[in-house]
């Protein structure tokens, strides 16, 4: 099962700075395991992400994206308390969505 | 009361010697521990705990071992060398730079020697810019110490036994330890001894 | 073949790099940086938090009552003061043999199951693995102070040292070969010196680190184990009193620099 | 990062939240079937250009690419994305020497700045090149990565 993204959405002025960690093999369907298989292709290939509830963000992507993911976007004219929910899905359907608050920034 | 302090004053100053002086030696709690706590793996059995008489000594002298000591194991160590039976030194430093290359060998997961590690520590051939610095540079091995008989003789030894020259050298004992054959130091040897070896360039 | 070329190409400017302050390791530092504030790291910590918290094993119970050396259930700054001794076994623990030790105690795990797999791979994170990063998540920003107040603290430290530099083995190595001089390298990477107290934190800082290499978490045992392993020794038994005497060692050595908690590892 | 440790510990409830109405929540932006399998397996730039729409891009020194110019580990190589040419409402990155160099597409709305970071693998010293789209037009710039240790060797 997916595992739980972590996000962090801080608001630096009007920006929310906005970064996700995702737990993904992203496998390339070239690694052979130790039993000398090749394991099969593995990868998140889309991301969304939504303020309050309105895409701002999308990605297509590739097996090139190293593993266990990392992305950082800037939406401007966020508010704290302002809803932000990202989701992934990858190439076997499998997909998770993990929403937070948008935090004042330090 | 003359007497008494003086007394007291030895005493006083045995207690500071003594702690002046070092502390116990803890190698030998150490190696229980390890023997107690290690266990076999592959090709490096419990046996490779056991130090031989070179390890012994740097163990103990701290790697600055008392002359007449590396003398004896020096002179010990050089005359079990085994060197090619038909007197050739040198084969092909090509063959060489692979084996330079090669890191792996008498490891858990390695079958036997396989690599020479050369790389890791040393500067060899002037193309490969990932190479350590444990050990000296060895580019224009030859070109600055000739080409000679008898340093081919040295550069073979040295690989084969570096303990043989510098009793506690970092450097693996590469053909005592069977970690690679003849042929493959004779390679390694026509690497750092070849006129034509890109070491020499 | 390709990675020759590559070599090949970069032989100049690394040749010349050799001589002065390494450009390449600094940039190298600064990338690493960046990676150190989005670290995948992170996600073990949240792993760990939930198995730390969450009743398992036998007997059904969460390690929440667990003594790291502050107290059953104190986690905060535990990791920065371990290794120390621990009266309930008599010995000198690391972070990651007590976790060990209370997942046996307190949940009922054995240790032949903990040690039969005790490191990450691309399909398993082990949980102690996970639990450690949790646990020295939460001394993040604190001064490694490792304590030498008891007998068997100043013990540990002791056999450490002779353990770090006893010579032995098919290469003749102890870990001083590698790491008891200053400034070398081995191919590129530097090689801190661990018996000085200013580079010792380099052996215990960003560890449990998240590798790049494979992008699996790993904690010092493991680093430990894969030193033995270069060192062509036998392996050291997983969360054995060895492995607790050298990070004693080390981490003493290291005492008073400031931890900054899990990090990213080539 | 450490106060939404919370928000992440809930987040198995939220993920049962949103299998509830998750398909209405995806809507918006992408689904499954608008990834670009033929861009995606291409072999070389040129294809992978031609499939995802890019033709006749103008090099522009707008678009700031910041990577290692020597990464430490092929399998992990950050690279930072701005496009400072007004309007930009996608950044494309190719990574040239990649088996499939079309690495992806980001595209930004609703008040979303066009800068992106990601982390990817690179199998041997390559151009990255980043194309943005403003307008209808294309934009492009490259910044070659050295890569000593590849990054597809697993």
């Amino acid at each position: 099962m997916a595992e739980p993204m972590k996000i962090r959405a801080t608001l630096q002025g009007d920006v929310a700075d906005v970064r996700v960690l995702m737990a993904h093999p992203m496998e390339t369907g070239q690694r052979k395991d130790a039993a000398g298989k090749l394991v099969p292709l593995h990868f998140i290939q889309t991301v969304t992400a939504q303020l309050n509830g309105k895409t701002v963000f999308t990605a297509d992507v590739s097996q090139a994206v190293s593993r266990n993911p990392v992305f950082a976007f800037k939406v401007k004219g966020a508010k704290v308390g302002d809803k932000l929910s990202i989701t992934w899905q990858d190439n076997t359907g499998d997909k998770r969505t993990d929403e937070v608050v948008i935090r004042a920034g330090s | 009361m003359k007497l008494a302090s003086a007394g007291l004053l030895a005493v006083a100053a045995a207690l500071i010697a003594s702690c002046a002086t070092p502390q116990r030696d803890y190698q030998p709690d150490a190696l229980a521990m390890m023997k107690r706590d290690f266990h076999a793996r592959g090709s490096a059995g419990m046996d490779r705990l056991n130090q031989d008489s070179v390890q012994a000594a740097c163990n103990k002298y701290k790697d600055e071992p008392p002359q007449g000591v590396a003398d004896k194991l020096q002179k010990e160590q050089l005359a079990a060398i085994k060197w090619p039976a038909d007197g050739k030194l040198l084969g092909d430093w090509k063959a060489g730079e692979k084996i330079a290359q090669n890191g792996r060998g008498m490891a858990w997961n390695d079958k036997g020697g396989d690599g020479g590690s050369c790389y890791n520590c040393h500067q060899v051939g002037p193309r490969e810019s990932s190479f350590g610095t444990v050990g000296p540079s060895l580019y224009q091995f030859a070109k600055k110490r000739g080409y000679g008989a008898d340093i081919q003789r040295y550069a073979y030894g040295k690989i084969y036994n570096a303990k043989a020259y510098n009793l506690c050298s970092q450097m693996p004992r590469m053909g005592h330890v069977g970690a690679l054959t003849e042929q493959q130091m004779k390679d390694l040897t026509a690497l750092l001894m070849d006129p034509a070896s890109p070491v020499n360039q | 073949m390709k990675r020759a070329l590559v070599l090949g190409t970069l032989a100049v400017a690394c040749a010349a790099a050799a001589q002065t302050p390494d450009p390449t390791a600094a940039e190298f530092d600064k990338f690493r940086e960046i990676m150190e504030q989005d670290n995948p790291a992170e996600l073990f910590e949240v792993k760990g938090e939930d198995l730390w918290k969450t009743p398992r094993g036998p007997k059904n119970a969460s390690l929440e009552k667990c003594d790291l050396g502050l107290g059953p259930g104190v986690v905060k700054g535990a990791y920065a003061q371990l290794p120390r001794y621990f009266a309930d076994i008599d010995r000198v623990m690391d972070a990651e043999a007590r976790i060990v030790h209370c997942m046996i105690t307190l949940q009922g795990f054995t240790q032949a199951e903990l040690a039969k797999a005790p490191f990450s791979s691309l399909v398993r994170t082990p949980e102690p693995v996970s639990i450690v990063t949790y646990v020295a998540a939460q001394s993040r920003g604190m001064k490694f102070a490792s304590p030498q107040n008891h007998v068997k603290e100043r013990a540990a430290y002791e056999t450490g040292k002779a353990i770090f530099f006893y010579r032995a083995g098919a290469f003749d190595f102890s870990c001083a070969s590698c790491h008891g001089v200053d400034d070398k390298r081995i191919r590129t990477q530097p090689l801190p010196n661990f018996t000085k107290p200013e580079q010792a934190i380099r052996a215990v800082q960003g560890w449990p680190g998240y590798r790049m290499t494979g992008g699996v978490m790993h904690s010092l045992q493991w680093r430990l184990n894969d030193c033995y392993r270069q060192q062509r020794f036998p392996e050291p038994g997983y969360a054995s009193e060895t492995l607790s005497a050298l990070l004693t060692y080390v981490t003493v050595n290291a005492n008073g620099h400031v931890y900054r908690g899990p990090g990213i590892k080539r | 990062m450490h106060q939404t440790r919370r928000s992440v510990i809930k987040a198995g409830g939220a993920a049962a939240l949103l299998a509830a109405f998750g398909g209405a929540l995806l809507k918006p932006g992408h689904t499954l079937a608008a990834w670009n399998k033929g861009a995606f397996e291409a072999k070389n730039i040129a294809d992978a250009m031609k499939s995802v729409g890019v033709s006749n891009a103008e090099e522009s020194k707008a678009i700031e690419i910041r990577a290692p110019e020597i990464a430490e580990n092929g399998a992990v190589v950050p690279i930072d994305i701005t496009s400072n040419i007004p309007g930009t409402t996608s950044i494309s990155v190719f990574i040239e020497k990649n088996p499939f160099p079309y690495t992806g597409t980001f595209d930004f709305s609703q008040g979303a700045v066009p800068y992106v970071h990601l982390r990817v693998k690179i199998g041997e010293s390559s151009p990255v090149r980043v194309v943005a789209t403003a307008a209808g037009k294309h934009y492009t710039t490259a910044k070659e990565v050295k890569v000593t240790i590849g990054g597809c060797g697993g």
